[in-house]
């Protein structure tokens, strides 16, 4: 049987479901010792910022029962770097680029997307509006179904490349964030970004994270994410990249099955960074053995 | 940097809370520098999330030696491990310590645990002059094979000099007369502060291993930053975990 | 050294921080061969209805990394049998009682506790405003900022106990909901209730929870539950009880220091029905161990 | 009902994927009747969060013993006991089989592990004809250890029966004229359904251990319901795991 395993992102076709997610590889240079990224869906880079962001002073990361807080603070090397430098590294790698930005302001994510339209090798917009680790935009803009709305609106008219709204989960309502986004011209939405959380030292009494809260991602937030993306499947038609705590392949199909079209691996690359290449793997098999012909088929396919 | 399934030897309980484990590794073994470190994944399933880090003890054949001791969880379950048993370990990792040959004496510099990258780098370190300061916090923590001149301090006095050892350096200091110093200090970050300004009012080189949270242990999380003194942040697993007292602010 | 453990909630005083969290042991009576519950601060008792409630059908239960998804739906005995086989039963073992409410209308948030006003023994009420696995009433009421105001205002109202306001956590701030409960006349205010998630079977693509969704609880919530808690107490005046993922004495020390001045144990209750005796000796020896005469001092202690 | 710490006095592996587990529990053993089961913390970290039912395969003095299979991630931490390890297990849990002097022959239906029960229970029928009818999935699946009078059966008939043990309990019961027979079931859900629908047909009575997601096991949590034929919720752990097959939905 002949196995396909790619999918399509609206006018967006990928080899495969598997994204490595924003934050979580750099602009992979340093994964790409371990893992071969030209066999992956795609990699979505760290958040891009107009100018470069040092970030937040540790610590930044702590562990919790099976998940971790971090408070990075889109630290990155800012969009000149970017261009000059990390995208020039994953061309040669042959690795397929969507390129993920973060930013203060509307205008800052209008001027990035128009800057960035022309690399070619960008093979889509990833809109970060939901960083928790930031003091300027991050949730303000991602809890705030006006702003979703705006920057959606704002980014379209900016590029002809597909667009990705990254959502928050910290709301009730994803679904209806998702309906914004779809409105505003998004091609897809991802969920989730991670959840606000907290961690103290009880000898200290101080925040064993210095930017007193961080993002807490892993394992342990799975389901609240497996409800997200089913909330946004059963009331929106838009293709929805599923994020949050997947570790194996049967996460990524449980998540495919609940509505998502391709998933990003985060937390898991820490761990071992060769995973998306032995998801991709043992998805082959799962499909073979259970006869699947297209993968996408599992899309959304729950039986409820 | 390879991930690699590797084999326990043995791991054996050297002090009341202190471990030896030997692990065969052919890869990382071979390509190993000291005060390069590992981060290891102590257990099959999913908790705990993360590998834990550690510093190379020593390098023997294909053989790798981790020295730690218990801390929490993940050091609990390390300390079980049996012979025969896999560890996917990531290694090695970082940028070991700087060996420098117009230097004729050698300081090292050891808080607690912070021992761990020294018998390698001892074994790194021939045709050196070398002192080892070992301080702990009292006799029953001092584990000092493959070492070399050691000179012990304790915080209680049970062993050797009482007190830290960065007092036990700076009453030695004085005592001899030593040419061409340089210093590798590991330790807790207190010791490491301490032995950062006594360098630098000695204006001896001095190369210190730090430790940090990590989550990756090779650079993709941004998760391990240190503060260095030109005002930006390098990363403790990718830059370090070694690096020149001037450079960094603790 | 004389170590106080005791702690006010408004006007109700209880011998330690130490409560056992709705729903999470029943009213007392298997728990009660376990464990002394006259020695808890209080027995917060599972979700009472006007009426009776079967509950949801099974599988109500999944476990999941660190935690576990629920969806009860309410099973309860209802208002008339919890005052004639539950409470004489409490009373007889001296516990200290809390009654939880949940309703579908704001009418019958009113009718029960008018009802149970003249029970004694009840010490004050927890109204649940944010069961997460009803169709009426639950996150409808709880993740509306106006519901939550209208229901504080009428019960209290129709009651001079104390009023608690168990808040849901699926909201991005709830530290307002928590705001107008106090305006609205809350004594104090619980966070948090658990998290909206899913899990399904990858074979037959099911549901594991016949609910489809459930509420998550355990570890895995616990930097949520303390960011919650947290994110109250710098913006809102009003007691905490704190409640998600407490596993032993360290955590709770943890949630006071983040705010909570009594907090709730859960999901930990399942796995050792002990384990809130154990929690309350080893905060009398963490007390003495740091010199805390009065463990009250630890609400809000954090060190930012 | 205890939460009792016990001690490890073997772990086998008896099959290839079966294990025997004996700890020592005075309070659990004494206590215990057939059919009843305990929640076994299986680490002593929170991973895996909750406990794990398992029935009470025998007694032995103040022993238990559990009979198990490899199903995930908590039976195989079980699997890995070693003997002196201390295992904290709360019970005995629930109500056990009825046993009623009104009956002559009784017939034990298992099916794979839910065979699990069966030895004690076989002791405690004293004076009674026992016939034990076992369908496993093949040879290799099979631990009949304290049963008797065992009539085998497996899905691939490389023992006995070749077919599922309903069908075998059909061919069987046929053949002999049988007396004020009682049936005692445990095996997985379709099996039990079965079981149920035979039981009914043939108007024997018979009692069915049922299983379900468990969070506490002893009531709490209300997590264990199931469906009785008067239009209501029993809890699994609490009012079963035995029910009588009429009594409840399948
Ligand atoms: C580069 C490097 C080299 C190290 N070398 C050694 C060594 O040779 N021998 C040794 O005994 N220890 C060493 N450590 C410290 C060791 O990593 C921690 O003791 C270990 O991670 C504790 O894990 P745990 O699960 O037992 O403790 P827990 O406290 O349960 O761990 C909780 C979390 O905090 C992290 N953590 C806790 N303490 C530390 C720490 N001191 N440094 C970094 N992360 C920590 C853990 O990795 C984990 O994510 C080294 C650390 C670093 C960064
Ligand atoms: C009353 C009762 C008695 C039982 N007696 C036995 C016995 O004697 N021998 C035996 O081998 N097994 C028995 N089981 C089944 C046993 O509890 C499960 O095989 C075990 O919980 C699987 O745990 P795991 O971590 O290995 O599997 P996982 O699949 O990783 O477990 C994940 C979760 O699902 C639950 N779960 C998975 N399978 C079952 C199941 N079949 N029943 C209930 N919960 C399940 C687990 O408890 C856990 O919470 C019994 C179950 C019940 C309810
Ligand atoms: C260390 C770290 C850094 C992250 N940085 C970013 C980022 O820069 N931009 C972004 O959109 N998401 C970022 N994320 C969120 C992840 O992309 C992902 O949404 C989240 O971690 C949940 O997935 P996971 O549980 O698989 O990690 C970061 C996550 C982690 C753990
Ligand atoms: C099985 C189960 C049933 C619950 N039932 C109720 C309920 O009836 N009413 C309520 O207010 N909260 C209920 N809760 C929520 C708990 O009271 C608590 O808020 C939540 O579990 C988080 O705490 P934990 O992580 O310590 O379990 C229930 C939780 C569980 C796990
Ligand atoms: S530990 Fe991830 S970048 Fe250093
Ligand atoms: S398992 Fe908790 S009530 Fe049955």
């Amino acid at each position: 049987m002949n196995i396909d395993l790619s999918v399509n992102i609206g006018s967006l076709k990928l080899k495969n479901p598997i994204l490595l997610a924003s934050g979580t590889v750099g602009y992979g240079n340093e994964i790409s010792e371990f893992t071969d990224l030209s066999k992956i869906g795609a990699i979505v880079t760290k958040s891009i910022s107009l100018k470069p962001r040092k970030g937040n002073p540790p610590q930044r990361i702590v562990e919790t029962p099976s998940g971790m807080l971090n408070a990075i603070g889109l630290a990155n090397v800012g969009l000149e770097a970017f261009v000059k430098e990390k995208i020039p590294f994953l061309e040669k790698l042959n690795a397929t680029i969507i390129c993920n930005i973060a930013a203060s302001t509307l205008d800052e994510y209008v001027e990035c997307v128009k800057i960035l339209e022309y690399e070619k090798s960008i093979k889509a917009f990833e809109i970060n509006v939901s960083c928790p680790n930031v003091k300027d935009g991050g949730l303000i803009f991602g809890n705030d179904i006006n702003w979703v709305g705006k920057i959606t609106e704002q980014v379209r008219k900016s590029t002809s490349k597909p667009i990705i709204i990254k959502l928050s989960p910290n709301v009730p309502n994803i679904s209806d964030f998702a309906a914004v986004a779809k409105k505003e011209g998004a091609d897809a939405v991802s969920a989730i970004n991670t959840l606000v959380g907290t961690s103290f030292d009880i000898y200290t009494r101080k925040p064993k994270i210095k930017n007193i809260t961080g993002g807490l991602s892993g394992p342990a937030i799975k389901p609240i994410a497996l409800a997200k993306v089913l909330e946004i499947k059963r009331n929106v038609d838009i293709p929805i990249i599923g994020v949050g705590g997947i570790m194996n392949w049967k996460d990524v199909v449980e998540f495919m099955i609940v509505g998502a079209t391709a998933i990003q691996i985060g937390t898991a690359n820490f761990i071992n960074p060769n995973v998306s290449n032995e998801i991709i793997n043992d998805l082959y098999k799962f499909c073979s053995e259970q006869k699947i012909e297209n993968i996408s088929s599992l899309t959304g396919s729950f039986q409820i | 940097m390879h991930i690699e399934k590797t084999i326990v030897q043995f791991v054996e309980k050297v002090k009341p809370n202190i471990f030896l484990l030997k692990v065969l590794a052919k890869n990382i073994s071979s390509k190993a520098t000291a005060g390069q470190f590992c981060n290891i994944k102590v257990s099959e399933t999913d908790f705990p999330l993360l590998r834990r880090p550690f510093s190379i003890h020593n390098i023997e054949n294909e053989s790798v030696y981790f020295l730690f001791d218990i801390h929490g969880e993940g050091t609990k379950i390390l300390s079980n491990k049996k012979v025969g048993d896999k560890i996917d370990i990531i290694g090695p990792l970082g940028n070991g310590f700087n060996i420098d040959d117009n230097y004729e004496t050698i300081f090292l510099v050891a808080g607690g645990i912070g021992v761990a990258p020294f018998p390698f780098l001892t074994k790194s370190l021939t045709n050196k002059k070398i002192i080892t300061f070992y301080g702990a916090r009292n006799k029953d923590y001092i584990y000092d094979k493959n070492l070399i001149n050691v000179k012990y301090s304790t915080d209680d006095g049970s062993y050797g000099f009482h007190g830290n050892v960065i007092e036990l350096l700076e009453k030695e200091i004085g005592k001899n007369d030593f040419h061409n110093i340089k210093i590798y200090g590991c330790g807790p970050t207190p010791m490491l502060k301490a032995l950062q300004k006594f360098s630098l009012e000695n204006k001896i080189d001095c190369e210190l291993s730090v430790e940090s949270a990590m989550a990756c242990g090779f650079g993709i999380c941004q998760g391990c930053p240190i503060e260095t003194t030109d005002n930006s942040y390098k990363l403790i697993c990718k830059d370090g975990p070694v690096f020149n007292s001037k450079e960094i602010i603790l």
